[in-house]
């Protein structure tokens, strides 16, 4: 075992054990803690598959981000959350089961193919530089994704003006605003 | 060097992880940070392959962004209902929110 | 003598563990975690002197004197107050998650000094040249938020958490108009990597280049590290200390320092990123003078840091959310836009391109001088036809 | 940049601008007149460049700015669209432009642009004396739409895009006729004016179509510039003894009659002057009847072919002869009697537009073009002047009202108030009198549109157009026309007389002609510009054998508007007797109104009434044309539709048949409800809703509402699908 695999088996410990924790922690402040620490491992991932623009990106959305969200949200609605009945609904096992047959499914499915024992990558044709270079005029390019780039940018955008729309106070309530 | 299947094993197992969380969870929450799990699980997927399959295609990556976006928005959307419904009904249980039936 | 003492050094220590019997990338390891080490405790000393000169300089804006006894000039006062908070006893809240209680400091504090990390110091004297360094500052810029959110919550205390809901909705409204301005010397460079933006800046200050961008990161680097005016995370007068209150002892001071030291770090990040960094005159032939130019411009940058400090009052908070989103991120993305505009433009039609850049600039400043005269009298109005003038309103 | 692009987009600003207006501009009045304004003078600036352009280009006659595109796939053949500027439209542009640049500015004072509006005005009645026009926005629309329509007409490189804009040009003055829809006498009018040039453009849509059928083509350039198609319709023989060409001829001759309103279908124009006063200026003097005579002049080649000058006139070219230079005596004998300011000027523009038919009927090609630029400028600045002055006296008859008020407030209301401030009728020359003094821009310029109108010699640009016309009468032997022209030119100059006499001199006839006080800057400015050019314009084209200036200044319309023409017309020498005939009766005939009208005092009635008896009661009524008219077809008309087609065709056949067909059909309808609907169709349709009824109630227990509960269902049906297809199916 290199020390290359070693880290690895470090890290996707660490997610593993920690995506187990965020669902079955019974505190979802702690569940959305061990989010991050999954997200983080993930984050480290993508700096071993070289991917190290996609592994801050990842630090700087999911973390920074969408985790503090999903905190505020379970703080916001902390009342509920204060008495730690059960966490899980009458059909858990039913859960686990798909969780598991689908697990088995897809390994069954992704060991068919070819190259699932393939040991090292093959070597990276740029420098990282030029990768990310790369990646930012692919987004643009006419030939290569714009069209998916621009959709995902109007879907931030529709999300953007929904999440207004839904958090706006009732109606009756806008009026009592002062003119700030 | 580590192979891909190692990556591949760890994604399915992340994403059956989540898949746990979304089905097996009361609270709106709790599914919000199960799909996360899931979404992670595709991003490993999509960066794994570019890198072992198709390192000169930058595709893996540039999926991987939006699929970000996609998280993002979603967390937004999402988050904001859940206390959208919270300020109505008191209640994020997942369960207890099935005004849509029948 | 030696033209380059850092990779002097470097070399000498390499040449020494590999000595001890160590393999050449072992060698870089260990150099590499000493070095972080060195960083790390050379950042944090700094902040025994960085309070010293706040209190100072703060005394000396308000008509005082300031610590004078312990120690020449008072120097020594800080190191008292350390010594106190160290020698309390750390009280744990009843309630509280104690887990989170305790790690909430050390994030805070490492959040701080992970920035020194893509900070070069000086030519070759950088922790690490990565070529997303900028993303990377505002990732651990999201681990400080992160900190906050948990001091606040843990502690069990309703002000604590209404303090850290309160920063935290500033921080990552903040954030926007930050990640904005960083696109600009990103573009201006071509790379998103520290050093290349430093080296980027031989020919000209990015300051020169997009004042209104450096204007730009200044103020939200400001809110993003609660610094005066944007210290409304901590008002005693409306909720009492903010997320920190319950914490008490070292762990206070940890707090304390990671405030304090924001402070510094957002300067040294002004002035590498808008100020030329290390460059200076004869840098080149001399490269211990870096380090000295660096550190002089930030201290210029913190001394206005604190200035503003002393002169402006603080804001509220829905003035701080307005102030964002009304009129910080609009602005950014004109910014953006005008830059990237201007210079392409410059580039294709052979302008110079210091000229177009800081002409655009100016426009642009014009455009927002404008728009702002006409939406103040539009506001004007509407407060003027909502009230008859016979009522004058009362004052704030 | 190209010229040939630039003629494109010389119509298209005043389109967007009426576009932009009724698309939202209407909310704003500046933002409207901003927006007409500019599209106008885009316009005017493209229009004048390209006139520079043109006026440089050597032998442009030959070969003018052109580009075409295709439009219309017609079978075989394709209908191109395209512009064309050659010297005739080139001139015509340039006129265009100005005059209606002028008029744009014009109507931002005479609409009163800036007060405040009155709130007793009522949209579509004119305002009250200061309140800004109600339809304000509308007006500045139509006017766009109408300089849209014009531009495009004169750019027009065939005759189809020109019977576009003709008719569009048809539309707005339909619309601007009755701008002042709540007035009676306006919606009749307008509806008069649009049906009556109606007949005038069905003859034209004939002609067009005849010349399609005829050559395949509807290009000017290639029907009128190849000589063999000209030929080719000359020797084709149709009806009546008429060569094919004879036939179109007149057939497109019949439009102009309709559009320039010549006998017999000159009594819509008069009425006309219901509409706003730049309407009439702009439609019903400077452009849109100029059209009529633009058309002609277009088709010169054809109406003219196989014939040379000097030899005896073709039949089409004497009917177009006899009947402009019998429209040109009998509207100025008409002119003569009326009363109103702005009837006068209309039938004066009928003569004038009579004058120049007769000269494209004898073959005098560039005195008619010369003539209608001329024309143009000095009728649009007499329609402007005519407006000013009648903007002076409303706000005279305001002040005078309200000043007998105050001097009277112990008065009985408004029913009980003095003679004095009555409503007098504002555009009555009767009223009016010694505005000289109160109104001395209007005065002067209006002096110098109607000497030029007149044919004042050497000063103003009419001497110089109409002495063309009367010498090329003289100079082709046609002594006939000459001598009629001649009468109209002394009817002409006395009425002119009369007019500036009653209007301008003497002392004042009405408490309102006493308040009238000058218009605003932005009313005068066109006038002023309008004056200018009824002066200059005519030095383009001194004939260069005139005695003492002949030669001074190059002919210019002769040298550049001849070119149009592929066998450029000679220039007749010159000759005295048409000169000293025009000096004659101009002179004269100012001469005798100025001695007649000069000081009539308050109330005095007509010195002409007592001369002439009842001809001039005839000449009052208009040779009772209308009742003519309403006589032979308007009442015939109303009694066939109300006699025959409503209360026997409508009512008798057609709604009997109809009412049959009712009957049957309900009685067939309630058979196939008892038979068919009830049983077998309701019967089906009630077997489908309670199946779905019943199936529905039977699942929908799986309708738990419990989101994870779905997904669940999903993942395992998805599961069974995969399994199906990687384990069972290969």
């Amino acid at each position: 075992m290199t020390l290359l695999q070693g880290v690895f088996v470090v890290t996707a410990l660490a997610a593993v054990i920690s995506a187990v924790m965020v669902v079955a922690s019974p505190r979802l402040v702690h569940a959305a803690l061990w989010l991050v620490v999954t997200l983080g491992a993930v984050a480290v991932l993508f700096i071993l598959l070289d991917a190290g623009f996609l592994a801050m990106v990842q630090v700087v959305i999911y973390i920074g981000a969408i985790a503090i969200l999903i905190i505020f949200t379970v703080m916001l609605t902390r009342r509920v959350m204060a008495d730690s009945g059960p966490q899980a609904n009458r059909a858990w096992w039913l859960a686990v089961f798909i969780g598991i047959v689908m697990f088995a499914a897809l390994l069954a499915l992704l060991a068919q193919m070819p190259t699932w024992w393939q040991a090292t990558p093959p070597p990276l044709a740029a420098s990282a530089d030029f990768m990310i270079e790369d990646l930012g005029k692919s987004l643009v390019d006419l030939d290569r994704y714009v069209v998916p780039f621009e959709v995902a940018s109007v879907l931030l955008l529709a999300a953007l003006i929904g999440s207004i729309v839904l958090a706006r106070p009732p109606a009756e309530t806008t009026g009592k605003t002062g003119p700030e | 060097m580590i192979p891909l299947s190692w990556y591949l094993i760890l994604a399915a197992a992340l994403f059956c992880i989540g898949l746990y969380g979304v089905l097996g969870r009361r609270n709106a929450v709790a599914i919000l940070m199960g799909i996360e799990l899931m979404l992670n699980a595709v991003n490993i997927n999509l960066v794994a392959f570019w890198r072992y399959l198709t390192p000169a295609l930058i595709a893996g990556q540039a999926f991987a962004i939006i699929v970000f976006a996609v998280a993002a928005s979603e967390a937004a959307v999402g988050l904001a209902l859940i206390i959208s419904i919270y300020r109505q009904r008191s209640t994020v249980i997942a369960e207890e929110i099935d005004l849509m039936k029948w | 003598m030696i033209t380059d003492p850092f990779t002097f050094v470097g070399d000498l220590l390499r040449e020494f563990l590999i000595g001890l019997g160590l393999t050449p990338p072992q060698a870089s390891g260990v150099i590499a975690f000493l070095g972080a080490g060195a960083l790390a405790t050379a950042v944090l000393l700094l902040c025994f002197l960085l309070i010293w000169a706040e209190r100072k300089i703060l005394a000396r804006i308000q008509d005082r004197i300031g610590p004078n006894r312990v120690g020449p000039f008072g120097l020594l006062q800080t190191v008292a107050d350390f010594a106190k908070l160290l020698t309390k006893e750390v009280v744990v809240p009843s309630g509280a998650d104690k887990l989170l209680y305790y790690l909430a400091p050390p994030l805070a504090v490492m959040a701080v000094v992970g920035l020194w990390a893509v900070i070069p110091l000086a030519p070759n004297l950088v922790g690490t040249d990565v070529n997303v360094a900028l993303i990377y500052l505002i990732s651990i810029g999201a681990i400080g938020t992160l900190a906050i959110m948990l001091a606040g919550w843990s502690s069990n205390n309703k002000y604590a958490l209404l303090g850290a809901f309160r920063s935290v909705a500033m921080l990552i409204s903040y954030e926007v108009p930050m990640v904005l301005a960083l696109l600009v010397p990103t573009m201006l460079a071509g790379s998103m990597g520290t050093v290349a933006i430093v080296e980027a800046q031989r020919q000209m200050w990015f300051v020169v280049l997009a004042p209104l961008a450096a204007i730009l990161f200044f103020t939200s680097s400001m809110a993003e590290a609660g610094k005066a005016p944007f210290d409304l995370l901590e008002a005693e007068s409306e909720i009492v200390a903010g997320y920190n209150i319950e914490y008490s002892s070292m762990a206070f001071g940890m707090f304390f320092v990671g405030d304090f030291l924001h402070g510094f770090t957002l300067s040294a990040l002004t002035v590498t990123l808008f100020f030329g960094g290390w460059l200076g005159p004869y840098v080149d032939q001399y490269s211990w003078l870096g380090l000295i130019y660096f550190l002089a411009k930030t201290a210029v940058v913190y001394f206005v840091v604190i200035w503003i400090r002393g002169s402006l009052p603080r804001l509220r908070i829905d003035q701080v959310n307005s102030f964002n989103w009304k009129f910080l991120v609009p602005l950014a993305l004109s910014v953006v836009v005008v830059t990237a505009v201007a210079d392409k433009s410059a580039a294709a039609l052979g302008w110079d391109r210091t000229l177009a850049l800081f002409v655009a600039n100016g426009l642009l400043l014009l455009g927002t001088v404008i728009a702002l005269q006409l939406y103040a009298r539009s506001q004007r109005r509407r407060f003027e036809r909502s009230r008859p003038a016979a009522a004058p309103a009362p004052a704030r | 940049m190209t010229t040939d692009l630039l003629i494109w987009l010389i119509p298209l600003p005043p389109l967007l601008a009426f576009g932009a207006i009724l698309l939202g501009g209407y909310r704003s009045n500046r933002l409207s007149t901003w927006l007409a304004v500019a599209a106008m003078v885009i316009s005017w600036a493209l229009g004048l460049f390209v006139f520079a352009q043109a006026v440089q280009t050597e032998h442009l006659g030959a070969n003018p700015f052109t580009s075409s595109i295709p439009w219309l796939p017609l079978g075989t053949s394709v209908i191109e669209i395209g512009v064309l500027i050659d010297p005739l439209s080139a001139i015509t542009l340039f006129f265009v432009v100005w005059t209606c640049l002028a008029i744009f500015v014009y109507s931002i004072g005479y609409h009163n642009f800036g007060k405040p509006r009155d709130v007793q005005d009522v949209p579509g009645l004119p305002p009250r004396a200061s309140g800004i026009e109600p339809l304000y926005a509308r007006f500045f629309a139509f006017i766009s739409l109408f300089a849209f329509g014009m531009l495009t007409l004169v750019v027009s490189d065939n005759l189809l895009l020109l019977f576009i804009g003709w008719e569009i040009m048809g539309l707005c003055s339909y619309l601007l006729i009755g701008f002042w829809f709540g007035r009676e006498s306006a919606r009749k009018a307008m509806v008069k004016a649009f049906i009556t040039t109606r007949v005038g453009d069905v003859f034209m849509l004939l002609g067009m179509v005849a010349l399609y059928t005829a050559t395949g083509t509807l290009n000017f350039q290639e029907i009128l510039r190849s000589p063999e198609t000209l030929n080719r319709l000359a020797e084709t023989p149709a009806i009546l003894g008429l060569s094919l060409a004879g036939l179109i001829g007149l057939l497109l001759f019949a439009g102009t009659v309709g559009k320039s309103a010549q006998w017999p279908l000159h009594v819509w124009l008069p009425d006309a002057m219901e509409g706003p006063t730049p309407v009439s200026a702009m439609i019903h003097a400077a452009t849109m009847v100029s059209a009529g005579i633009y058309l002609i002049l277009r088709f010169f080649p054809l109406l003219t072919v196989g014939w040379h000058p000097g030899e005896p006139l073709t039949t089409t070219m004497a009917v177009i002869a006899v009947i402009g230079a019998f429209t040109a005596l009998f509207a100025s004998t008409i002119a003569v009697a009326q009363n109103d300011i702005k009837r006068v000027l209309a039938y004066s523009t009928i003569s004038q537009l009579g004058y120049m038919v007769a000269a494209v009927g004898i073959g005098a090609f560039v005195a008619a073009a010369f003539h209608l630029v001329t024309h143009a400028f000095f009728k649009a600045l007499l329609f402007l002047g005519s407006g000013s002055v009648i903007h002076g006296m409303e706000h005279g008859q305001a002040a005078s009202s309200k000043s007998a008020a105050l001097a009277a407030p112990g008065q009985a209301g408004p029913a009980g108030a003095p003679e004095t401030h009555d409503h007098v009728d504002a555009q009555d020359m009767w009223n009016m009198g010694g505005l000289r003094r109160r109104m001395p821009w209007t005065f002067y310029t209006f002096l110098i549109g109607g000497l030029a109108l007149a044919g004042f010699p050497i000063v103003t640009a009419g001497f110089w157009s109409k002495d063309e016309i009367l010498s090329s009468a003289f100079g082709q032997g046609q002594p006939v026309v000459f001598v009629v022209l001649a009468a109209a030119a002394l009817l002409t100059a006395f009425y002119t007389a009369r007019q500036i006499g009653l209007t301008f001199l003497g002392k004042p006839r009405s408490a309102a002609a006493e308040h009238a006080h000058e218009s605003g800057r932005v009313m005068l400015l066109p006038l002023v510009l309008l004056s200018l050019f009824s002066i200059a314009a005519g030095w383009a084209g001194i004939h260069h054998e005139f005695p003492v200036i002949g030669g001074a200044i190059p002919n210019f319309v002769e040298e550049f508007v001849g070119q149009a023409l592929a066998e450029r017309p000679e220039a007749l020498p010159f000759a005295f007797p048409p000169l000293l005939t025009s000096l004659v009766v101009s002179l004269g005939g100012l001469g005798l109104g100025f001695l007649v009208y000069r000081n009539l005092p308050r109330g005095a009635t007509d010195p002409l009434a007592r001369w002439l008896g009842p001809v001039h009661g005839l000449l009052r009524r208009k040779y009772y044309f209308d009742e003519l008219y309403d006589f032979l077809f308007v009442r015939p008309a109303y009694w066939f539709a109300e006699t025959f087609v409503y209360a026997w065709v409508d009512r008798k056949v057609i709604d009997g048949l109809l009412h049959g067909v009712g009957r049957a059909s309900l009685r067939l309808g309630a058979w196939l409800r008892r038979a068919i609907d009830l049983p077998v169709v309701n019967g089906f349709g009630d077997l489908v809703g309670e199946t779905t009824k019943a199936a529905g109630s039977a699942f929908r227990v799986i309708q738990s509402g419990r989101v994870q509960a779905y997904l669940a269902a999903g993942l395992l049906f998805v599961g069974l699908l995969l399994s199906f297809l990687l384990l069972v199916k290969p």
